[in-house]
């Protein structure tokens, strides 16, 4: 039973911290159709610039305003130069794309250097605590509520306004959004510098959790975050969260019980998912 | 005079083929001849995903899984009995017949979901060949790989070249009448609308899985050639890297011609050589990769349709317009240039 | 005296390199409706687009209230009061229908809820399937939305593309009603292929062959016309 | 009279939605049918039904006392029912003679054929060469199908479905959005292919004249069920026609 | 051919290269090298090292004088990428055009591999320099490869001297590819044969973000010892430390890396393990030379774990030029090098003879929280002979 605790609620903090990778990917590949394979750029770009401002002014909080602001400018101009050109031709995305991760890894180590960069938790997060005989590691507490609250500000954006509508719809048809009155550019633009920081914030959070940054680690993880946006169904919050929950526990309960497929999990999971499921889990078939 | 029309832009393509036979008489030093090699593989991998890309619109982000087939049989194979060719030939055998049976396994399993979806399902299932590649360890060698012996004739720098040029020509050829035959008008019909295509009678499945076979065993043959050319093996022929160079080459070259591919293949290569080797010119250059990624930024920019499509393009609304300007509307068109055309913008 | 809401003169267009507009002029008087006519081809949704922006003007000016909008981007040309219903209906195909509704409400006043209502009883199929995604409507309930869609807000001019296409009989007569019952508020620019329906609530029209407004008169002259009815219309 | 097409109690539903209820019919072998009823009536439905775009709920078809109902698409059209479709639904990068020109491939049966050019069949060309000029498109031959016209677009929809010669012509408002001077053109060439005797067609059209001039029967759909079948003279007189359907401008339109 | 400069280096490295070049001009000769290594990519920092070490090595075994028994010695870096394809190109463009006398490489073991049948092939001498894979002078083994790098199976032993003995129980984690599962081999193999008893064999997604499960299974099975086999970014080390391993009495020990890696192990703090390299380890004077010319060279800053890989791979060639007196003809040279000692940073090495391994000195360390850096450094427990680290002969 501890066991099954433990494994859990690690899967989960596992799963949130995945959740934030993905939400911006939901908003730029799920809601606005963008195949961005710069997204990984956007996470170490947030990664570094945070750390560096953490380690420079000693606090946390300082280091993820300026993942967070990273991230917004990054996606300003990812939007304008790169993405703009080629909205709605997936082929010319992934080239550009593909060209602009590239760039923005390699001038990673131009500004930081090649090496990895260590970074722990502020000391308010560190270490772990038991409650029974489970064991709760501070920092990932703190992954999850923040996972929650990101999830929940989105939800009700989302729910509340039509920005939601008015990017499906622009991605189905930019003219007539247009000829409706609605500056979708501006919206497109908004919208990808809201996933674009929320890709940085991911960076910057996943920082301490995995003690390390370095460069090349954008695209692992971006590759994650396209796998957990197409099992969640495409476009979808709650989709992101659920699939992202359960790559995460997935991988601990495999890890745990069946080792020798853990390698394979998340492949196994999205190959099942999209035999039986093809839309996604959390998307009406259409 | 169609006919004529044809042979002609054959006899170039025949006309460069024989001067590539000269290069190596030109250029002995085997390092200029391996990239050129490396190229010609490259150039037939990106052909083989034109067909799925290109022709049937079908993106796959796990086409390298064929090629990691080929490489690894070979390899094996090689690595298992005596380096004589017939054991090369019994290499290419099985590799063909893996990659025949898994693309039609695939094909079936999977060419009825849509785009993103394939491409997905396509990523998750060759990342569970590199996982497999990785943990079968007694055949295979985990991620260090192996190395592997041939007989005299494939050591040979220059025989191995004439037997990759060989192999583009020959595949290049055989992919063009594919696709300028009724089949791969279908496949470009499945491309631009697969229900309409449908209720023509034409069965979609049939075709694609068609498609996905003969670009899997290309595919595959590519990695056999690949293999050869470095004697080694390792997990590497599986990595979602060498599909995403692949879907690059083939969107550089432009999709939707078999030339696109080869020219895609050519200028990554060359491109890729040029700008690392400027870093050992001066230090500023150490960041040579920065370089490439804008290579790739400025093709989007000023050849949306990759080269060869975008030069197609333009030349094709020139004609058009030109036309257009001449005409009135209601006047028959010389049946000569319309085919012309038809041929310009589509083929390579 | 009606003064013009909008005014071409002279307007050419491309569409890539194709020369398609060559010599659009015409104007549109406040508080009627005016009709484009012209077989197919001809350019009259071409001329449509381009007036809401969706197409670069090259040459010639528009003229909406006095203002030029000629090479202004389609939401400020949108916004200063112009609506539209596209040929291809444009609706978004995964949207409900209440979703299509809603993104297309610029406001959501009293006047709007209002427009609202009176739209969902023009058309109650609306009403009826408002949950359903906008592409799993039929062709007619479809022609229906992208209508209602244009008729939520208040705007000074409608451009409309055909809009009896698809549509039953009795479903014509009704758009036909509303459009007459909106001329005071809104005017209306047509383009129609139903003539039967465009005569009825037409006032003026034009008729644009090959890219040129190549004639106009009253629509009620045209009807006695038939000469002319035989040489641009192929109507005898 | 033979009747080429069946369907017994044939149904469909969406989700709660019944789009086709129960509706069995005869269509008699080289007559002219209409098919009119409101919008949303379910008219295009009951035509995917038939061409297997949709599967029933429930119910029959046969196809000359075979049972179809199981059958693809594709073995549909083999088997000769061809259809057009209300929404322009054509290949858009193709050129509009590559359009027709698949369409008349798969009807000569060269379907796998890999290792021959396709300029090998030049019957292929000169029958898609002709088809085009039957529905005035022959100076549109060499544009991409994406840049025609709407009004264009229908008409190459036409001329693909006349190069599948099939037996049954299932048209999907053929006529919508093409203009006044062209329309009689289309009729000409539906009449004409009615004259011969020997497809059946199937029309779904709100012109109302076109109906009366070229049908032999007319089938009435209202909220999926059919409603009313008979002549095109009986149709018009049927009050529930009249009140569902016409509403008051039929009258005008005949005149 | 083409644009592949022949960079030598030598121009700018110290003055005294220029009277080298006079000295050359008079026998005419030179020996060129050709070093492959990961100038670019995930290992970047790891080819660095090799390179720097790698010209200072020459530096120091030709006295700054670029030269030996009258040649000019003259080196060319080629960079690998990490991957296959392009180190094999570097490196026939390395034999081919360029005719170099040696080959030095690289930074993968993938790389390495796609390379030594090149060296077999042109007859020329490997020295495979810092790749680690046993199968290098394993399975793969040809007679042209010569290692002056450790292999996974003396990484093995350095860390079954420090912790395995009678009765011991031991526990292993190690990513789930082939330098884990070599590295915890050997080390299981090495450790039973000094009396220790495997309790839990765990490997890891190298990628993973949670390795929650695997130490729980870990805790478990109650070893004594917990070795961790470890190379690249994503480690284990905070969540060992937040699982409170120490806690259940596992103690746990691994191989110290990279400086960079350091901060990473700050909570590991008081462990025992070893390492392969650390500039305050190895008490002799080239060492003492290494570190103070690197200080000087760069910046002040120290060299690191490779940078005495890639200056040994130097020292090697250039001994056994002296040794044959400049001959470069290769058949002269295996022979010379088949146990041929030398001097480097660490020690003496010795090239076995049936393998062509070099048997080194490992460091047993303790690693310990230092005044200088804000991160824990390794700490001398003691030097393992290269006798006591030397790797059971796998080529046969
Ligand atoms: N993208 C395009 N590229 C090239 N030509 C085009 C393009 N779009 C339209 N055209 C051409 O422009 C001309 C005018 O088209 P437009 O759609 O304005 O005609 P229309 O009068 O609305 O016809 P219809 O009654 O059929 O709707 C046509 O000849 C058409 O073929
Ligand atoms: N795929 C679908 N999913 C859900 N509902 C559908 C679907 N297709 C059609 N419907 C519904 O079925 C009903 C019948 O549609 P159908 O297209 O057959 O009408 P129709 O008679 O052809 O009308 P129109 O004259 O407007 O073309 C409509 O209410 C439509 O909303
Ligand atoms: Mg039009
Ligand atoms: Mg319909």
């Amino acid at each position: 039973m501890d066991l099954i605790s433990t494994l859990v609620i690690n899967g989960l903090a596992t799963g949130m911290l995945i959740f934030l990778l993905a939400a911006g990917l939901t908003l730029i590949f799920g809601l606005m159709s963008v195949l961005n394979f710069a997204h990984g750029g956007l996470f170490i770009w947030g990664a570094y610039t945070g750390v560096w401002s953490y380690q420079l002014s000693g606090s946390f909080i300082i280091g993820i305003i300026v993942a967070i602001v990273t991230g917004l400018l990054l996606g300003l101009i990812t939007e304008k130069l790169i993405i703009r050109p080629v909205y709605g031709n997936h082929i010319q995305q992934i080239l550009i794309t593909l060209g602009f991760m590239l760039v923005l890894q390699e001038f990673i180590k131009v500004v930081f250097g090649p090496n990895q960069i260590a970074v722990s938790p502020p000391a308010f997060l560190q270490g772990s605590f038991y409650v029974g005989d489970v064991i709760f590691i501070k920092y990932r507490l703190f992954i999850i509520i923040l996972g929650l609250l990101v999830y929940f500000v989105s939800m009700f954006i989302l729910k509340r306004t039509r920005i939601g509508l008015i990017v499906r719809a622009g991605v189905m048809n930019k003219e007539m959004v247009q000829s409706l009155g609605i500056n979708i550019r501006l919206v497109f633009m908004l919208v990808f510098m809201v996933g674009a920081a929320l890709a940085a914030l991911s960076g910057m959070l996943h920082a301490p959790y995995s003690g390390v940054i370095y460069a090349e680690m954008g695209l692992e993880f971006s590759i994650l975050a396209f796998i957990v946006v197409v099992i969640g169904g495409m476009g979808s919050f709650s989709g992101s969260l659920f699939a992202a929950i359960l790559v995460g526990i997935a991988q601990a309960f495999m890890a745990y019980y069946v080792p020798a497929l853990s390698l394979a999990v998340n492949m196994l999971l999205m190959t099942v998912v999209l035999i039986f499921r093809p839309q996604g889990l959390f998307k009406a078939k259409g | 005079m169609n006919l004529a029309k044809v042979e002609k832009s054959t006899w170039i393509y025949l006309a460069i083929s024989l001067l590539l036979v000269i290069v190596p008489f030109i250029v002995t030093g085997r390092s200029m001849q391996f990239i050129i090699i490396q190229f010609f593989i490259f150039a037939i991998f990106a052909m083989s995903y034109d067909i799925l890309l290109g022709y049937t619109g079908i993106i796959s982000f796990g086409h390298v899984m064929f090629f990691g087939i080929g490489a690894y049989s070979t390899a094996i194979v090689m690595n298992r009995f005596d380096s004589t060719i017939l054991s090369f030939i019994l290499a290419i055998i099985i590799a063909i017949i893996l990659a025949a049976i898994v693309s039609l396994i695939v094909g079936m399993l999977t060419l009825r979901l849509k785009s993103h979806f394939y491409a997905m399902l396509t990523l998750a299932l060759a990342g569970l060949f590199l996982v497999g590649a990785e943990k079968w360890r007694s055949l295979t060698g985990g991620n260090d790989g192996f190395t592997f012996s041939l007989p005299e004739i494939l050591r040979d720098s220059q025989s191995l070249y004439m037997l990759c040029l060989l192999s583009l020509v020959l595949i290049f050829f055989g992919l063009r009448r594919l696709t300028k035959s009724p089949f791969g008008r279908v496949l470009m019909a499945i491309r631009e609308n697969e229900k309409r295509t449908e209720s023509l009678g034409y069965k979609i499945v049939h075709y694609k899985v068609i498609a996905s076979v003969v670009a899997g065993v290309v595919a595959s043959f590519a990695g056999v050639l690949y293999s050869i050319s470095l004697r080694f093996v390792n997990t590497s022929v599986f990595a979602t890297d060498m599909t995403i160079d692949v879907l690059l080459m083939t969107i550089i070259g432009g999709v939707g011609t078999l030339i696109g591919p080869i020219i895609g293949a050519g200028l990554v290569e060359f491109a890729h050589h040029w700008l690392s080797s400027l870093a050992d010119v001066h230090w500023i250059f150490e960041r040579w990769i920065i370089l490439y990624g804008i290579v790739y930024i400025l093709v989007v920019i000023f050849f949306p349709l990759g080269i060869v499509g975008t030069i197609q393009k333009k030349f094709f609304n020139r004609q058009n317009y030109q036309k257009k300007k001449q005409q009135n509307p209601r006047r028959k068109l010389d049946e000569g240039r319309k085919e012309d055309e038809d041929e310009l913008y589509r083929n390579g | 005296m009606m003064s013009s809401l909008l005014r071409l003169n002279q307007v050419e267009a491309f569409i890539q390199k194709f020369h398609i507009l060559h010599d659009i002029s015409f104007e549109v008087p406040k508080g009627e409706v005016t009709v484009l006519l012209g077989r197919n081809g001809a350019g009259k949704t071409t001329t449509l687009r381009t007036i809401m922006g969706l197409n670069k003007v090259s040459k010639g000016s528009i003229n909406f209230q006095g203002e030029e909008i000629g090479n202004l981007l389609t939401h400020r040309i949108a916004n200063k009061g112009i609506g539209f219903v596209p040929e291809e209906q444009g609706i978004f195909g995964e949207l409900t229908v209440g979703e299509n509704m809603r993104v297309a409400m610029k406001k959501e006043d009293e006047q709007t809820t209002k427009r609202m209502e009176w739209v969902l009883d023009l058309f109650p199929d609306l009403k009826k399937f408002w949950k359903k995604p906008g592409g799993a409507l039929s062709g007619g309930q479809k022609q229906m939305l992208a209508i209602a869609r244009a008729y939520v807000n208040e705007n000074e001019l409608l451009l409309i593309d055909e809009p009896s296409k698809g549509l039953a009989p009795i479903i014509v007569d009704k758009v036909t009603e509303s459009i007459q019952q909106m001329k005071e508020q809104t005017t209306i620019l047509l383009v129609e292929q139903n003539f039967l329906m465009a005569s009825k609530i037409g006032k003026k029209f034009y008729i644009i062959d090959d890219g040129r407004t190549v004639h106009s008169g009253q629509m009620d002259e045209l009807k006695e016309d038939k000469v002319l009815m035989k040489k641009y219309l192929g109507i005898s | 009279m033979e009747a080429i097409l069946e369907t017994k109690d044939l149904s469909i539903a969406f989700g709660g939605h019944v789009a086709v209820n129960g509706v069995s019919v005869k269509i008699t072998e080289k007559k002219f049918t209409s098919i009119i009823g409101p919008n949303g009536a379910g008219k295009t439905t009951f035509f995917n039904l038939l061409s297997g775009q949709l599967t029933p709920t429930h119910g029959t078809i046969y196809f000359k006392g075979r049972d179809i109902t199981k059958l693809s698409t594709t073995n549909r059209t083999r088997l000769g029912i061809g259809r057009s479709f209300q929404i322009t639904n054509v290949f858009p990068n193709l050129t509009v003679h590559e359009n027709v020109r698949l369409a008349v491939q798969s009807q000569a049966n060269v379907r796998y054929q890999m290792l021959a050019h396709f300029n090998h069949y030049k019957q292929f060309k000169e029958k898609a060469n002709e088809l085009l000029e039957l529905v005035f498109l022959d100076d549109k031959a060499n544009s991409l199908a994406v840049n025609l016209a709407h009004g264009e677009k229908r008409k190459l929809e036409i001329a693909m479905l006349l190069a599948l010669e099939t037996e049954i012509l299932l048209l999907d408002e053929p006529t919508a959005g093409m203009s006044l001077e062209e329309v009689p053109a289309i009729i000409d060439v539906i009449k004409k292919i009615k004259g011969q005797e020997d497809r059946t067609i199937v029309l779904i059209e709100h012109k109302m004249d076109m109906i009366l001039g070229m049908s032999d029967e007319v089938l009435v759909l209202f909220h999926g069920e059919l409603i009313a079948q008979g002549t095109p003279e009986e149709m018009i007189e049927n009050e529930t026609v009249q009140s569902a359907y016409l509403g008051g401008q039929y009258d005008e339109q005949l005149t | 051919s083409d644009s592949d400069s022949t960079s030598g280096d030598s121009e700018d490295n110290t003055s005294s290269s220029n009277e080298s070049e006079e000295a050359t001009a008079e026998t005419g000769e030179t020996i060129k090298i050709g070093v492959l290594a990961s100038l670019t990519g995930a290992l970047e920092s790891y080819g660095d090292q090799t390179k720097k070490g790698f010209e200072l090595g020459i530096e120091y075994a030709t006295d700054g004088t670029m030269e030996v028994a009258g040649k000019k010695i003259e080196y060319i870096f080629k960079d690998t990428e990490t991957d296959p394809t392009v180190a094999r190109q570097a490196a026939i463009s390395l034999l081919e055009d360029e005719e170099v006398d040696f080959l030095v490489g690289s930074s993968s073991s993938g790389d390495t591999l796609a390379v030594t049948p090149l060296a077999e092939e042109y007859e020329k001498i490997i020295v495979v320099e810092p790749a680690a894979a046993d199968s290098i002078t394993g399975s793969e083994y040809n007679d042209y490869v010569f290692r002056t790098a450790r292999n996974s199976s003396q990484d093995a032993f350095a860390a079954a001297a420090a912790v395995a003995g009678e009765g011991v129980k031991i526990a292993t984690l190690a990513p789930d590819y082939s330098f884990g599962h070599d590295g915890a081999k050997a080390f299981i193999s090495a450790a039973e044969s000094l009396g220790a008893e495997l309790v839990h064999e765990e490997y890891a997604d190298q990628a993973a973000t949670d390795f929650t499960a695997n130490i729980q299974k870990i805790i478990e099975k109650k070893p004594d010892y917990l070795y961790v086999v470890w190379a690249g970014a994503n480690t284990p080390w905070n969540q060992i430390v937040d699982m409170k391993v120490e806690d259940h009495g596992i103690k746990v020990t691994t191989g110290v890396a990279d400086i960079a890696t350091l901060p990473t192990m700050t909570a590991l703090t008081g462990m025992e393990g070893f390492t392969l390299y650390y500039h305050t380890l190895p008490d002799n004077e080239v060492n003492d030379w290494l570190v103070e010319q690197h200080k000087s060279k760069y910046d002040g800053a120290v060299p690191d774990l490779f940078t005495a890989g890639g200056m040994s791979a130097a020292l090697a060639i250039v001994e056994a030029l002296k040794q044959t007196d400049g001959d470069t003809n290769t058949d002269t040279l295996i022979e010379t090098m088949e146990g041929m000692s030398f001097e480097t940073p660490k020690g003496t090495m010795t090239f076995r003879e049936e393998d062509h391994q070099a048997l080194q000195e490992m460091y047993s360390v303790t690693l310990e929280e230092s005044d200088e850096f804000d991160y824990p450094v390794p700490v001398l427990k003691r030097a393992l002979t290269p006798e006591e680290t030397a790797p059971p002969i796998m080529n046969q």
